[in-house]
């Protein structure tokens, strides 16, 4: 009889160590120098700086920070009212039921995730603004127009709409690995497929809807770009908009200022993990892979099948169709507007002239690069760390709940700069503290290693790390939503037959959650397909990609060419989806 | 009488085109008004499917299937009534307790859905948590549960709304067998109380003579026989049908002479009178089988017996089970029962003529 | 080869420029612009590299004053709009001294203590929209503009940068404020008119064109006339009266690896060949008189007259409204007046 | 003889603080090599719970566990081996199967991690398959599987690596009685000839008593008795321990005399000799049971014996289950098995005085 090797003594864990280490040092690095920031009065690089309140004392006196902020509260909370609900409903209709078309809608569905929102927003002006082509057809038949595409409301609605996917994203991996037996239960109970749907689909992926609903409602306070294209005419302002005006409210751009509205920010994220915690207390009632296998099979909708379809087509009409014909559209015409007859202005230059462009094809190049193969290894990470909170409820994994969210209540912009002094000035402070300690080691240290350092900045890595660090929360909520799911007794079995800890992460653990993964891949591949703003100061010659294009190009006044380029990568990635959804890639067994 | 369920030539296949695998071949049944009818029959052999097809959870290809006077599934017509719609009860193999709610949610769900007053359904759902023994258990949640109160659970599910027609897949199966008396008993109790019909899978042959009014025996997707528990037991068909029922002796025996239903073996030397049964019963030397219970065991000569020596007595509580091995490599074992353990020695083992069955 | 008509020694700078072998620049002029430049400039002097950051102008202050902080490797030199930010930088001692060898060809209010140079001579225009402007009611003036816009028609239809948020357009509107003895008066009618602000041109031009707007007022002329050429929805004039005009500053950083390299483009893009593509190819507007074509300085004086062309000063003065007091009363007056809703 | 497996005084908690809720009170039992014990109770008594305290699975809160020689568990010292170091073999009640790996994968899952050969582990997962009844069922996924097809596998892992000490909960619950009998002979053949020891979760008393060498019986978190089959189910120490043992009469009796084990009864009228059992049987009318087997039943008077006229007859197969019952409100009834369907009428039901229990 063999006996198996003993491993270590039980408690210390080292691979957790690292991860949680290396995860707090990239989520806390940039943050501290935000948090410092906010408590001077000029750049914390220069000489002449003071500590102070006079930041928080300046925006809190500052009326316009009251308005963006409760703009930016109600933004965000109409944003997850709208979206978790939708979202929720969507993925149950699109996992779970027959409806019809469901091949053709996969893919669609994903578009607003890596449209970026700006090219969006400008995509609704064209098509429904007050001299939108759907908006004068609406005009041509009633008389007058019904909807103002500018009014706060508006915004919000169509913010909720287009974050619609994000949830759908987390609620379609959950319900993916819920047995269905549960379902089937209600079925036989009365059930309708609707009242399924509310009472036991939905109530039991709650930790995928609670996930994404603290997320989406992050998401909220942080857009930017539609309301920047929406809301500037009516002069809605919200704190990502707020943000920008402070760059140059006082001239120069107060990085004390942005910070403290930052910390604002992040102490938001407080109470909602709070609230998310409290929901998800007790883990095991979310449990549903479990180790009696179950059959599954498509829960016939029956008379509620054109419904739903109805309903669907909806949305995609609202939040796909219109807005990107409006792209479309945008991209084959010279002009458009009042009076315009289309057939007249039709023109390909747009599209001649982008293919000039010098770094398309490397945009392009880099882009996918990002995408699918940071966007792997970001999801790589992301699984590592929601292991290491996986089944260990301590201080550690309270701890990373708590912190994971905060990088992204920085907004963007801001996080990209403080990960430009994370690049810029650690290595420097390592280089002097080398310097100081004056022996053979550090010397070689901070010969050799501190370029090294110094020149990440400059690479296609440090975009990376910060888009990874930025989007961390959405990535590895995805996955442990799907942890979440697995039966503990599953875990136990492999421990049981004699696997350590590792074996059993490997072979059961890690394998239950493929659905998980490669719905967390394809969102991260998503969102880093049109990330931009974290990125502002990390690219250089070499390292474009297509959502920094398309923001120069928008800064230039060229909207004709953003949207053919907008045009051309929604196609591709279009194009790349749907077959990557119907080869390989199974999002589904 | 009418039926309350009524199943025709129903074909199901798992899968479809090259990798249909058939499950059910064309299944006949039907339950009456108040009848509690038990479906048998070996692992694998698709009572879970019957059961699910008749609750709406699978299509199937071909047949009909009809609820009271409601068709539900009809493949001719290519139509199928939605499961939520056809009013049955079903207690899962796997429970399937929902496991964000509240052991007393479970169970009131049903009778929320169809729009009860409150406390209406509290009185109803304390009932029949008290009746299944669950009475204090209501505030926890299925995890918190064992495996045997999560499966009473789930019968209270089914039971609480009376459908008329409840479908019972194994619900006894993590009880202990005091809990399964008592189970079986007050299900019987209630469903006949209510009016209830119902179809219950067991893999206990005893439970299912116990409880039910009928038994229908399915092998590999097909009804084998169906009867009263006694004509199953007593009258089986079919070989496979009497090895199934009971606790059988298998005979390496010799046919001699067959007149009609009487025939004549030679076992071991022996020459002993038997009966013919089943339709294929002809000619050859069939099978024969004796049920366990039916072996006299004497000490001294008797009629239509055979002779050997006593291997071992394993103790059953109730009885002894003794163990007869024939000597010097014949391939003849006998098993018999005593009210006590038997002395070392050889015996005489009675074969009753008309329970020793040739097929 | 050193250009006609540099002094002797300057192959000096050349050979030591070919040996840095690269060039670092941070702009805010786009891509598209500067590339005509890049490529007659490596055709000039091969051999030199040059390495072209494109990022708005908030983004070129903030990364430059945060790698010059770090001590690590940052921009040789610095081209922006954003002549405020630039100015701060300059006066506050990260530009380097350097007379370039053209600097007299240029207008003296474009160069400042040799360390910041003006490149460019972009005036400050009304954009219309064609079709639904009638051609008699295209102001010439700002006092025409004042009283068109207060027409019923325009109400909700005037649009022009947010000057909270765009630094070009509250550099303009403080000029105007100097400007416009009826500075107030115009303050007023953009509240009656509601105007609509817009954070870029991009979209204010979009807007126009399309009608959705009618009228935008301190639009960048250089980017209007580009578009212009192609959309004949957009009508673009300079106001008679006074022209505000704007140029792109320049300056080398005082520390930059690539000194000589940076000095070779300063020249270079003040030098006739330069400017001559800055206003054929870029569409920026040529600063040097001596360059002839559609989009030059000299053209723009012939159209509006040398004295109403209003040029923004490469000047610490422009450092004025950098002052948080003054800064935040102007907008403060402006959301009271322009703004109100 | 070695003991395999010895737990001592384990106490184990649900929860924690005020929340705390004790599931084991004090369990101390062993297994020795070689031997099957079977662990039984009532639903909810714990039994899942001790399993997964052996198996590393639940940190108890006090006690000792040791594996052979290898102490796993000491609550003392506050050490505690990872379940992975265990070296044991553990049967899921709820299969616990990976749903991601066939049930080739499943079942070659332990060899892997011991490091066997390709060709080895491919022999030793198709032999235990195949002596499962599973051999062609090897590539299908778990959720391709009937339950009981499903459980089968389950045993199938944990058998395969030959642990020492295999814990098996419920591992026969879900398949039909013929498979059991023949699992269940498979399973003790196969842990005797392995050498292994067995401990066994069952709800099914009659086959505990024909698997294991010993019987614990756990009760409320506690061993309530142990020992041997026949002396748990024939010397019952507590009325729990006889009643959980065996189907059983309970009679309204009076006690009239008490002469130590010799007790006299008041029955209906009818005067009956009984004997005491248990520590506690002293004062009071005490609880008097008998087993139903342990009724005979006679036409004609005989000695202690009470008179009831016959209800009604069920039918069990191998026998009738007769039923007996007082006239006239009395709350008197009585069960006792018969090979034949009586006729109804007044019978004799003696009750042999050392089988009517006094507890
Ligand atoms: N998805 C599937 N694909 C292929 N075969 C399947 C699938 N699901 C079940 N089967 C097979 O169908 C047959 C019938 O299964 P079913 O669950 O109805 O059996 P059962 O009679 O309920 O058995 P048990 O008593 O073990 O629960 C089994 O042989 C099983 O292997
Ligand atoms: N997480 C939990 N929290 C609180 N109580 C629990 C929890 N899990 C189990 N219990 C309770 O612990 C007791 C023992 O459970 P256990 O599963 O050991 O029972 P069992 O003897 O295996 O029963 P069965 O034969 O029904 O499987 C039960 O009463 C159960 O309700
Ligand atoms: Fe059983
Ligand atoms: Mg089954
Ligand atoms: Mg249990």
């Amino acid at each position: 009889m063999q006996i198996l090797a003993h491993s270590g003594r039980p408690g210390l864990n080292w691979p957790r160590g690292v991860v949680v280490t290396l995860a707090a040092g990239v989520i806390f690095l940039p943050l501290f120098l935000i948090f410092y920031q906010s408590f001077l009065n000029a750049p914390f690089f220069m000489p002449a700086k003071e500590l102070g309140l006079d930041a928080y004392r300046f925006i809190f006196e500052d009326p316009d920070f009251a308005v963006a902020f409760k703009n930016a509260f109600w933004l965000a909370s109409g944003l997850a009212i709208i979206a978790v609900p939708l979202g929720g409903m969507l993925a149950f209709l699109m996992i779970r039921t027959d409806l019809p078309g469901k091949g053709f809608i996969a893919p669609l569905l994903l578009v607003p995730i890596f449209v970026s929102p700006m090219v969006m927003g400008f995509g609704y002006v064209v098509a429904m603004g007050p001299v939108g082509f759907y908006s004068l057809w609406a005009k041509d038949i009633l008389g007058f127009i019904p909807w103002n595409i500018y009014s706060f409301t508006s915004i919000v609605v169509i913010a909720g709409l287009t974050h619609v996917p994000h949830v759908y994203l987390y609620a379609s991996s959950a319900l993916k690995s819920l047995g269905s037996d549960v379902e089937e239960a209600a079925r036989v109970t009365g059930a309708s497929p609707l009242q399924v749907m509310f009472n036991v689909s939905l109530p039991m992926i709650t930790p995928a809807l609670a996930y994404a609903g603290v997320l989406v409602f992050f998401l909220g306070f942080e857009v930017f770009g539609l309301v920047l294209v929406l809301g500037d005419p009516e002069g809605h302002m919200v704190l990502a908009t707020y943000l920008y005006k402070l760059t140059n409210k006082l001239g120069t751009p107060s990085y004390h200022l942005m910070a403290a509205v930052a910390v604002c920010l992040v102490m938001v994220t407080m109470p909602l993990v709070m609230v998310q915690r409290w929901l998800l207390k007790s883990s095991n009632k979310f449990v549903s892979i479990k180790g009696k296998g179950a059959r599954s099979k498509a829960m016939p909708l029956g008379r509620w099948k054109w419904l739903a379809f109805a309903l669907i087509f909806g949305w995609l009409m609202f939040t796909i169709i219109m807005p990107m014909s409006g792209i479309v559209l945008r991209s084959f015409v010279q002009y458009w507007g009042e009076g315009v007859k289309l057939a007249d202005v039709l023109t390909l230059q747009h599209f001649r002239e982008i293919l000039e462009q010098p770094a398309l094809m490397r945009g392009i190049f880099n882009t996918v690069l990002i995408g699918v193969i940071g966007g792997a290894a970001a999801v790589i990470c992301y699984c590592a760390i929601a292991l290491a909170m996986h089944r260990k409820p301590d201080m550690i994994t309270r701890f990373l709940d708590y912190s994971v969210l905060v990088p992204r209540a920085v907004p963007g912009l801001l996080a990209g700069l403080s990960f430009l002094w994370v690049f810029l000035f650690v290595p420097s402070w390592l280089d002097g503290m080398l310097k100081g300690i004056d022996n053979g080691v550090a010397l070689w240290l901070s010969e050799q290693a501190i370029p090294v350092l110094r020149s990440l900045r400059s690479t296609i890595f440090a975009l990376w790390l910060a888009y990874s660090v930025v989007w961390l929360a959405y990535g590895m909520r995805l996955i442990s939503t799907a942890l979440l799911q697995v039966g503990p007794e599953l875990e136990e079995a492999a421990r049981a037959v004699g696997a350590t800890r590792g074996k059993v992460t490997r072979d059961v653990t890690v394998p239950l959650i493929k659905y998980g993964l490669l719905g967390a891949w394809l969102m991260v591949f998503l969102i880093f397909e049109r990330e931009y703003s974290t990125g502002v100061y990390l690219l250089s010659p070499g390292t474009e990609v297509i959502g920094a294009m398309l923001v120069s190009l928008w800064a230039t006044g060229s909207t004709d060419l953003v949207a053919a380029l907008s045009f051309i990568n929604i196609s591709l990635v279009a194009i790349g989806l749907g077959v990557a959804l119907r080869f390989g890639v199974k999002l589904h067994n | 009488m009418t039926n309350e369920l009524t199943v025709n030539e129903l074909h199901l296949d798992y899968g479809t085109g090259a990798h249909a695998n058939p499950i059910l071949k064309g299944v006949s049944m039907h339950l009456q008004k108040g009848e509690v009818v038990a479906l048998l029959g070996p692992s694998g052999s698709g009572k879970t499917t019957l059961l699910r097809a008749v609750a709406g959870l699978e299509s199937p290809k071909a047949g009909t299937i009809a609820i009271g006077e409601r068709n539900v599934f009809d493949g001719a017509r290519g139509f199928e009534m939605p499961a939520e719609n056809r009013n049955l009860g079903l207690v899962f193999q796997s429970y399937a307790l929902w496991p964000h709610k509240t052991v007393f949610d479970n169970v009131a769900y049903g009778l929320k859905l169809r729009k009860l007053g409150a406390s209406e359904i509290k009185d109803k759902v304390s009932d029949v948590l008290k009746n299944l023994g669950l009475g204090h258990l209501g505030e926890r949640f299925p995890h918190q549960l064992s495996g045997g109160q999560q499966q009473r659970v789930a019968i209270a599910r089914a039971l609480v709304y009376n459908p008329p027609v409840i479908l019972l897949d194994e619900p006894l199966s993590n009880l202990d067998a005091k809990l399964r008396e008592e189970a079986r008993a007050f299900l019987r109790e209630l469903i006949v109380r209510m009016g209830l019909s119902a179809l219950m899978v067991t893999h206990d042959q005893a439970e299912a003579m116990a409880i039910s009014d009928r038994i229908l025996l399915l092998n590999n997707g097909k009804i084998e026989q169906q009867g009263t528990p006694q004509s199953m037991y007593e009258t089986p068909d079919t070989l496979f049908t009497a090895e199934f029922m009971g606790s059988n002796n298998r005979l390496p025996a010799r046919v001699i002479q067959r007149e009609s239903k009487q025939v004549q073996l030679e076992i071991n030397g022996a020459r002993l009178q038997a009966s013919a049964r089943g339709a294929g019963a002809g000619s050859g030397d069939g099978t024969t089988i004796i049920r366990v219970e039916e072996v006299k065991v004497s000490a001294t000569p008797v009629d239509n017996a055979i002779e050997l020596p006593l291997l071992t007595c394993m103790y059953l509580g109730d009885r002894f089970e003794c163990l007869f091995k024939g000597e010097g490599g014949v391939e003849l074992s006998l098993r018999a029962y005593s009210k006590y353990r038997l002395e070392p020695g050889r015996y005489w083992l009675q074969l009753p003529a008309d329970k020793l069955w040739v097929f | 080869q050193v250009p006609a008509g540099y002094p002797a020694d300057y192959q000096k700078i050349i050979d030591a420029a070919k040996k840095e072998g690269k060039l670092v620049i941070y702009g805010a002029t786009d891509s598209k612009a500067t590339q005509p430049l890049i490529k007659d400039f490596s055709a000039l002097y091969p051999g030199i590299t040059v390495e072209y950051n494109d990022m708005n102008s908030t983004e070129v202050y903030n990364r430059f004053i945060s790698e010059v902080a770090a001590g690590g490797n940052t921009a040789d030199a610095m081209w922006s709009s954003a002549m405020d930010l630039q100015m701060r930088l300059a006066s506050d001692g990260y530009a380097l001294q350097y007379k370039s060898v053209e600097a007299a060809k240029i207008p003296g209010w474009a160069v400042w203590d040799d360390k910041a140079y003006g490149t460019t001579f972009e005036p400050a225009a009304i954009v219309y929209n064609k079709r639904l402007v009638d051609a008699k009611e295209v102001p010439q003036t700002h006092a025409d503009f004042t009283k068109l816009i207060q027409q019923p028609k325009f109400k909700d239809k005037v649009t022009t940068y947010d000057i909270e948020k765009s630094g070009v357009g509250f550099m303009f509107m403080t000029q105007d404020a100097r400007e416009n003895p009826k500075f107030l008066e115009m303050e007023n009618a953009f509240g009656v008119a509601k105007v609509r602000v817009q954070s870029s041109t991009g979209t204010m031009m979009e807007r126009i064109s399309s009608g959705e707007n009618l009228i935008g007022y301190n639009v960048l002329g250089s980017y209007a006339l580009v578009r212009a050429k192609t959309d004949p929805s957009i009508g673009v004039v300079l106001p008679k009266d006074y022209t505000l005009v704007m140029s792109r500053v320049f300056f080398i950083n005082k520390s930059a690896k690539n000194v000589n390299a940076a000095k070779l483009w300063l020249d270079y893009m003040l030098s006739h060949r330069g400017q001559t593509i800055i206003a054929n190819d870029s569409k920026l507007f040529a600063i040097r008189a001596d360059v002839t074509g559609e989009t030059t300085s000299a053209e723009l004086i012939k159209q509006i007259g040398k004295d109403n062309i209003k040029p923004v000063p490469v000047h610490p003065i422009l450092l004025q409204f950098l002052g948080p007091a003054k800064r935040m009363a102007f907008l403060k007056q402006w959301k009271e007046t322009a703004g109100k809703k």
